[in-house]
């Protein structure tokens, strides 16, 4: 049913024994190796000409500077170490980037232009009013998409991620409370869950407790309901779950909740998979985040920056945060922020980032939906579908799919390492894909399955694409199960083999150290432990 | 539509592997009712590229461009020439579309970048360590706050008149529901900063000062001894610096005993974008690492001996620490780290320096031209590359008269504090190396006008 | 002297024997297999999205056509087929290009912006003039610089070449004689010119005969003298010459060319070794073009677009091409073509382009000047020369150097294969020399010096790059004498061996075949021979 | 300066090793008397990245943007919309900052992008090969009349009056020198092409005819006569196309009988840019493939039997053949080809087809539109997206009073062919994608008031 390479074509002849030759530099033709900026640059170059201007230092209060210690490069070099350091990521513009729960999808180049257009780029967060009137616009007409994709009631645009978004559902939602004058301490969170949701609860003052797992990778409702009380300011669930499941009690679980006088946050990571499908709004969800950087495309830069707004219910939105672009019948767009918060918002938790959130991103975003349209978003939500449903069953005969008895999976196909061979695990099978050409999956994660692989395939891969990444799996996985010791190696064309993360973690050495003069090297840092 | 590979035939083809008769077969764990039938109502339908671009550039010519007019806006955003090479180094596909290096082999790129950003920030700020970035520089700021809390097990804040409002809001509304307290005030238009009164702020209580270095006002004051008062009380003292350009003219906070250094990265890279994304700079003490938040990029060697890095220290971020991390960030702000990196490698120390002096020659100059109009008083003593005018009349409506004239003339401290009246007469201007002469004669006319 | 990696960091272990891990992708992590457009895109998948519209055929007078034969593919495969292939080419931006003659040096990324400006990218050839003052005045500006760098009387900007700027040249050669009845038949060129010296010669109706070289690879004046006669039009020198010497000559052959009546075509292709320190026009030179995809940088992009114009004697101004840009007294610019060239221009040769010349390497050329100044470039021949004579002096005790004994070179330094081991060549060096991670120098050419070397390095390198780009060629060449069979295999790691040019040429597969139903694969083309 | 990363110290390190005492040294060979001492007179010393970005702009800012105007103008270069992936992906250093691929084992990417560019260039002219570009429409038009003459031996050339009269004079420039005849003539304002009269003109000492194909006036005419007509004389039919969208629609040249299909590429990646650099497309018959001028692309196996691509048949070119070469063309337009590749493939056949489509259907509608003008008369019986329209006035002035209008209304034949009476009331109408309902309103109104 699939081939390595289901175009047809294949390299003309098989890969031969290379009798590695060693070179001189460490260089390996167009994979070429780097040496730390601190190597080769120095204190007394730059690549950037400044007409040096004679100052008085009267005015800088006898705390003038020495040499700053920060080693310069001219322009080629600088171009050059960022260009050879950049051939040593993999990126979505390579190949298959198949992070389950982190949306990698293809990034169009037509977002970056809007992006750079003067007008957005070049504009100071504290302009007047009248002169950033388009910039308001965009932070509105995002919002708009928002709360029509979502059904949600109000949209708090400050938050910077999605994590932040997490804190500023959680920070509405206890404002709520506490404006009802009901101090409650706990949130809810299933074991599956993200990390960033105990977390952020923690940090808003609240105490973490775990909801179990039913064994189809769904919310245990009866635990649930057990477990609802006076004390349970909210529950936090991440729908389609982290298992790549929909929950399709959701509505039951928002119910009881509500019931419980509590209320539920989203953890909209994986709203790819229903965006203009069903509308969260309709799932009784008082709160979600969502990730701009996922479901919107906005590039993900090897970590951020990221974007994530929030939708709220109606409950929720008298408490959301400060600034927002508020829409005039005259068709004029206003900031409020603490200066007329008093009148327009009074129940505002605050302000929660400097200044209106993620501006780039905004532009980025808007410019996606734009182009797909409320046709194309349903279409996008279905191809994802699709994509990773075809993995789960082109799959499911040799991996083990612990969920996919329960049903069809929504954005991501989950798999667990039961089968391999004694001392092959999950870690292995991802490391060989990266010789394969391939990103792994998500390793370990959900921790509710064993030596978790969650293969989320975004809808911007071709069938082709996924027929060559399957194929070369299965080829893989028949290694792990057979027990080849080759997969220990992996990976071995990789600009480095397996690094020593325990070595990183027990003498941290996190930031450059000139050799001392005997040529030591990096000397490590205390830093504490 | 473009972004989409599957054609219909693919579709079907899929279909028929996964064994389902129609897609909308593999969304029903979605309750019937729930689903929508057609595309959502109320959106339109898909657009083509061209028609996208010129909806989105319409919107953007409704706002003035800073670069096309006499720009002089600061109070923590600034505009600074970024070189050309720098915006096309981090839109290589391979920078700008991986994700967070997870699988280390494949993601030595950014790894070394992070793990040479962790440097550059240090040595920047004079300190040991810096982490991979935070958001911004207002929430790294009350990272701060919380580390410092960690670290000396205390819940009170003292925080400077001079730190930026828009930060004091952000540690206001954390602290509202960690149960800090804060001890905030109103920054005087006077010459010097309030850092005598806030040593004296300090008890047995106090977690931290927070300070800001140049201050909100454009005000300069000698850390050291703040930091002394500080650590006789046990308290940590934390700087913020929201100017990072400052810093190759200024002794760092780091040298001058700060423990814990904070700020805004804007400056260096990224350019203004009306307030985000923007990186947070984080940098400490070595002995305070595992209290720190976000990612840390370390050295380490691969199966062969190879020197090579990775995300390291884990233990204390939210994918393992889960409710017990020291914070709950998991994307930074990691393409805005890169171009502060590539923006700061082309300058190097001595450039950074050059452009340093060059922003303070002119921001000297504009100064004592401006404070020559009848009726504006020059309020600092000290300042970088932006100061305070107190003018004869309220400044808020002034800056909106310079917009008249085609003039974006500096920050109304009346939009930074409103309702205060001892600070409405306040403006704060900041002068960068992109201010031609003609740019400042603009100024100087529009606000003689202004000011009359 | 050198290491091969002077910086003081070295790889922390030497590269082991990796047994090649063959993948089924044929990928090797990150170096990835790229099919052919044809083996994966379709007819009728686009990337692009037109609104359909059905137009009425009346007006196409009966010539519609079917489908058109052209695979397509979805933006995200398209951005992924081409980054892929770019990875598989080495280029400026990843390291050393010393490929002589072809002045390989850093493309800034400023000039790039500058050229796509709305005002110049987006500016129609053929606009009223009143609507493109700044484009003529970018035109005229670049002139100057060309004019006062020269010290030349007049320059044509048509040019799209160096070999175009040759064809120009010669043009202007041909006219001035044809304008005194002088029909000269012969152009003398140096057996070590550029090959588009002889085959523009001939293009423009010349016999072209040869000029020995002298031992020390300067022209052989004697012999030239010699060969002057009526029947001369003009001699093409390139100086600096191809084996990277000034011709200190040049005066001397231009006055006694001129004493024949003849004319002095100058190749300055190699001008960046000369500018800002010697103006042509002081040799006696009467046309020489100025390749400004060389000495003013603007970006070679695999093979071109480049830009050639051609700087002239006051003799041969009146003959220059049309259409050129004017500047007038009051500061407005007008375009001189057909129309106003009978009054203002009455003896120009005519057009040889269809509009302006390359405006888009203009506004880059001059970007580059403006940014480096008079001081600026003089510094850049300076640095140049510099690092030439640094490789040859680095060198010349391992390989080698035919000329190294007549003193300094100029821009580059030229080596020949004199020495190495029976059956090792300087093709095997070359490929060596790629997988450490360098783009080989000029082989073979000029043709002058047996198994040439010719190493251009230009002055956007290092210090410590060319240190150690010197330690691995010295390492490569001791092989090459000791005949050490393993430079026979380079490149190993490269994305290909050592590819068969005699095949490619016996039979020649210039398009893609789509394959017979058996997928017999591409078929060959009979292609005459 | 930025881009020089020699230090004076590196200079003083490397003198050493050269044993040179100073720079100056090395330059000995260069006559003492003639060798400049300072920086050369007359211009400017270096200047920073920020101000030859402002020099740039205000040069920039003096030009009219196509974009901001109802634009119309043809005549050989078209505005269409260029995907923001195409000029993303030709900036990439791997392909900006490359070298022509003589190096093939480490320029695969520019060697397969130079093969599939051959093969879409082929289809699209309904030819069996094509070369690796050309430096635009108008040499290469030349070469193929000189190329014609070597597979003929023969040196008359019979042109249409429909081919662009710059391509026209291009070749007349060529021909004065290389002694080849050309029969050109000026074209008419009649409904069609002079395809019948051409016929005639053929000859057994013509090597071959030239027509454009839609010709300048944007009339399109049936070439498989002409083909026959020309073969049977035994000459070649050469094809030329300076509108490749138009091929989207219409029959390619090479399946009506043209031996050699020459045209423009700009249209397709490349953009308007005042003329250049623009990309040639030249293609033709297997059989003549070793008379073909320019770069040919093939493919080849490694040492391995794998499947790679290297630049062939190069003992056509002149670094091989020298003065003996088919042409002496050495650098050509890479970098275009490859934009016209990239935005090629992100059309497909389907997509070309609908852009076509969409420019015949707009410019139909546009014709109808304005030809309902009083006094004004549709030249045009056939057109794709470009037609000529006679006015009740002379045509040029027109032009002049729509721009005042901030209309940029088309082309004049005043301007192409100055001084020719009959052709002074034409004017070239293109109508392409780019061009709003807005524009179209607007460009009606203005000629409405010119034709006046
Ligand atoms: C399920 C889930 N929740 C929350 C987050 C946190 O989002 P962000 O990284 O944008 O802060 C992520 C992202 O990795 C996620 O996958
Ligand atoms: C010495 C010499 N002359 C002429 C040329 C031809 O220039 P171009 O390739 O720009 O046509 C070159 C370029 O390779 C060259 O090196």
């Amino acid at each position: 049913m699939t081939s390595p390479n289901p175009t047809g074509w294949r390299p003309a002849a098989p890969e031969p024994e290379i009798a590695s030759a060693a070179t001189t530099t460490g260089n390996r033709a167009l994979m070429l190796e780097e040496p730390l900026l601190f190597e080769i640059g120095r204190t007394d170059r730059t690549g950037i000409d400044i007409d040096h201007v004679d100052c008085d230092p009267a005015r800088l209060a006898g705390l003038e500077r020495g040499t700053v210690d920060l080693p310069g490069l001219s322009e080629p070099e600088t171009v050059r170490h960022y260009t050879r350091l950049s051939r040593q990521n993999y990126a979505i513009d390579l190949g298959l980037f198949p992070l389950g729960s982190c949306t990698m999808k293809h990034n169009p180049r037509l977002n970056e232009k809007v992006a750079r257009l003067p007008g957005f780029a070049d504009v100071h967060p504290l302009q007047p009013q009248e002169t950033v009137q388009g910039a308001l616009q965009v932070i509105n007409e995002l919002a708009f998409w928002l709360l029509d994709l979502t059904g949600m009631y109000g949209v708090g645009m400050s938050p910077k991620a999605g994590a932040h978004g997490e804190l500023c559902g959680l920070l509405c939602i206890r404002a709520a409370l506490e404006a009802r004058g009901d101090a409650r301490e706990v949130v809810l969170v299933p074991e599956s869950a993200h990390g960033t949701n105990p977390a952020t609860a923690a940090f808003c003052g609240y105490r973490v407790e775990n909801i179990p797992a039913t064994k189809e990778g769904r919310v245990d409702l009866d635990a649930l309901k057990g477990r609802l009380g006076p004390d349970v300011a909210a529950v936090m669930i991440t729908n389609p779950n982290t298992c790549g499941l929909f929950e399709p009690e959701m509505k039951a679980i928002s119910d009881a909740v509500h019931a419980a006088g509590g209320f539920v946050y989203c953890d909209g990571a994986n709203f790819n998979a229903i965006v203009g499908k069903v509308r969260p709004g309709d799932l009784g969800i008082d709160a979600m985040h969502i990730n701009l950087h996922k479901t919107f495309s906005t590039p993900h830069g090897g970590g951020g920056p990221g974007s994530g707004p929030v939708v709220v219910s109606e409950a929720l939105a008298p408490f959301g945060p400060i600034p927002y672009a508020a829409r005039y019948v005259d068709g004029t767009y206003k900031l409020v922020e603490e200066e007329s918060a008093g009148e327009e918002h009074p129940q505002t938790f605050g302000r929660m980032t400097a200044f209106h959130g993620q501006m780039g991103m905004f532009t980025r975003a808007l410019a996606y939906m734009l182009s797909h349209g409320a046709d194309g978003l349903k279409q996008v939500a279905e191809d994802a579908v699709l994509n990773a449903n075809y993995i789960l069953r082109s799959l499911e005969d040799v991996l083990d799919a612990p969920f996919a008895f329960s049903g069809p999976c929504m954005h991501e196909a989950i798999f667990s390492d039961k089968g391999f061979a004694a001392g092959f695990s999950t870690l292995d099978v991802a490391k060989a894909l990266i010789d394969e050409g391939f990103h792994p999956m998500t390793m370990y994660f959900p921790l509710v399955v064993h030596g978790a692989m969650l293969i989320e395939p975004t809808e911007t891969e071709s069938k082709a694409g996924l027929d060559q990444f399957i194929a070369a799996l299965r080829g893989i996985v028949e290694k792990a199960k057979a027990g080849d010791p080759d997969l220990k190696a992996a990976p071995v064309h990789a600009p480095r083999r397996r690094l020593d993360e325990t070595l990183a973690a027990r003498k941290p050495v996190l930031a450059y150290q000139t050799p001392a003069p005997d040529g030591a090297g990096a000397a490590p840092l205390a830093g504490g432990g | 539509m473009r972004y989409l590979p599957l054609s219909e035939a693919d579709r079907c083809d899929m279909l028929q592997v996964i064994g389902a008769s129609s897609v909308d077969e593999l969304f029903r764990d979605v309750p019937e009712e729930l689903r929508l039938k057609g595309p959502i109502d109320g959106l339109p339908m898909r657009a083509s590229e061209q028609s996208v671009e010129r909806h989105m550039s319409a919107l953007s010519r409704k706002n003035m461009v800073a670069g096309d007019v006499p720009f002089f806006l600061g109070c923590g955003a600034y505009k600074h020439h970024i070189p050309a090479s720098v915006d096309h180094l981090i839109q290589r596909g391979e920078f700008l579309t991986a994700y967070t290096p997870y699988q280390p082999e494949i993601a030595q790129g950014t790894l070394q970048v992070l793990f040479e950003f962790q440097t550059q920030v240090a040595r920047l700020y004079g300190c040991e360590v810096a982490n991979a970035s935070m958001y911004d520089g207002s929430t790294a700021c009350w990272e701060a706050i919380g580390m410092a809390g960690r670290v000396t097990r205390r819940k009170k804040a003292v925080i400077s008149s001079g730190l930026h409002p828009h930060y004091v809001s952000v540690c206001k509304t954390m602290a509202k529901f960690t149960g800090d307290t804060l001890e905030t005030a109103e920054p005087r238009l006077e010459a010097a900063t309030d850092f005598d009164s806030l040593a004296a702020a300090i008890d047995s209580d106090t977690s931290c000062v927070v300070v800001q270095f140049p201050d909100i006002l454009g005000r300069i004051g000698d850390l050291s001894p703040l930091a002394e008062a500080a650590h006789a009380k046990g308290a940590l003292l934390v700087a913020v610096v929201t100017e990072p350009v400052a810093l190759g003219l200024l002794k760092p906070p780091g040298e001058m005993g700060a423990d814990i250094v904070v700020g805004e990265g804007q400056s260096i890279g990224v350019g203004l974008q009306f307030g985000g994304p923007y990186v947070g700079l984080f940098a400490t003490r070595e002995k305070f690492v595992r209290q720190m938040p976000g990612r840390l990029a370390g050295e380490t060697v691969d199966a062969e001996g190879k020197r090579g890095f990775v995300l390291t220290l884990s233990t204390r971020e939210q994918h393992i620490r889960r409710e017990k991390a020291t914070s709950n960030i998991c994307t930074n702000s990691g393409l805005c780290a890169l171009a502060f990196s590539v923006h700061m490698t082309l300058l190097g120390g001595a450039g950074l320096t050059a452009l340093a002096r060059l922003n303070h020659a002119r921001a000297t100059a504009v100064a004592k031209r401006l404070s020559a109009i009848p009726g504006v008083r020059l309020v600092n003593d000290s300042f970088f590359n932006e100061f305070t005018l107190e003018l004869p009349v309220e400044a808020r409506p002034a800056v909106h008269a310079m917009v008249e004239k085609g003039v974006l003339g500096g920050v109304s401290l009346g939009r930074l504090y409103p309702g205060v009246k001892a600070l409405e007469k306040g403006l704060v201007i900041a002068v960068t190396e992109t201010a031609s002469d003609a740019d400042i004669d603009a100024l100087e006319s529009a606000l003689t006008e202004a000011a009359k």
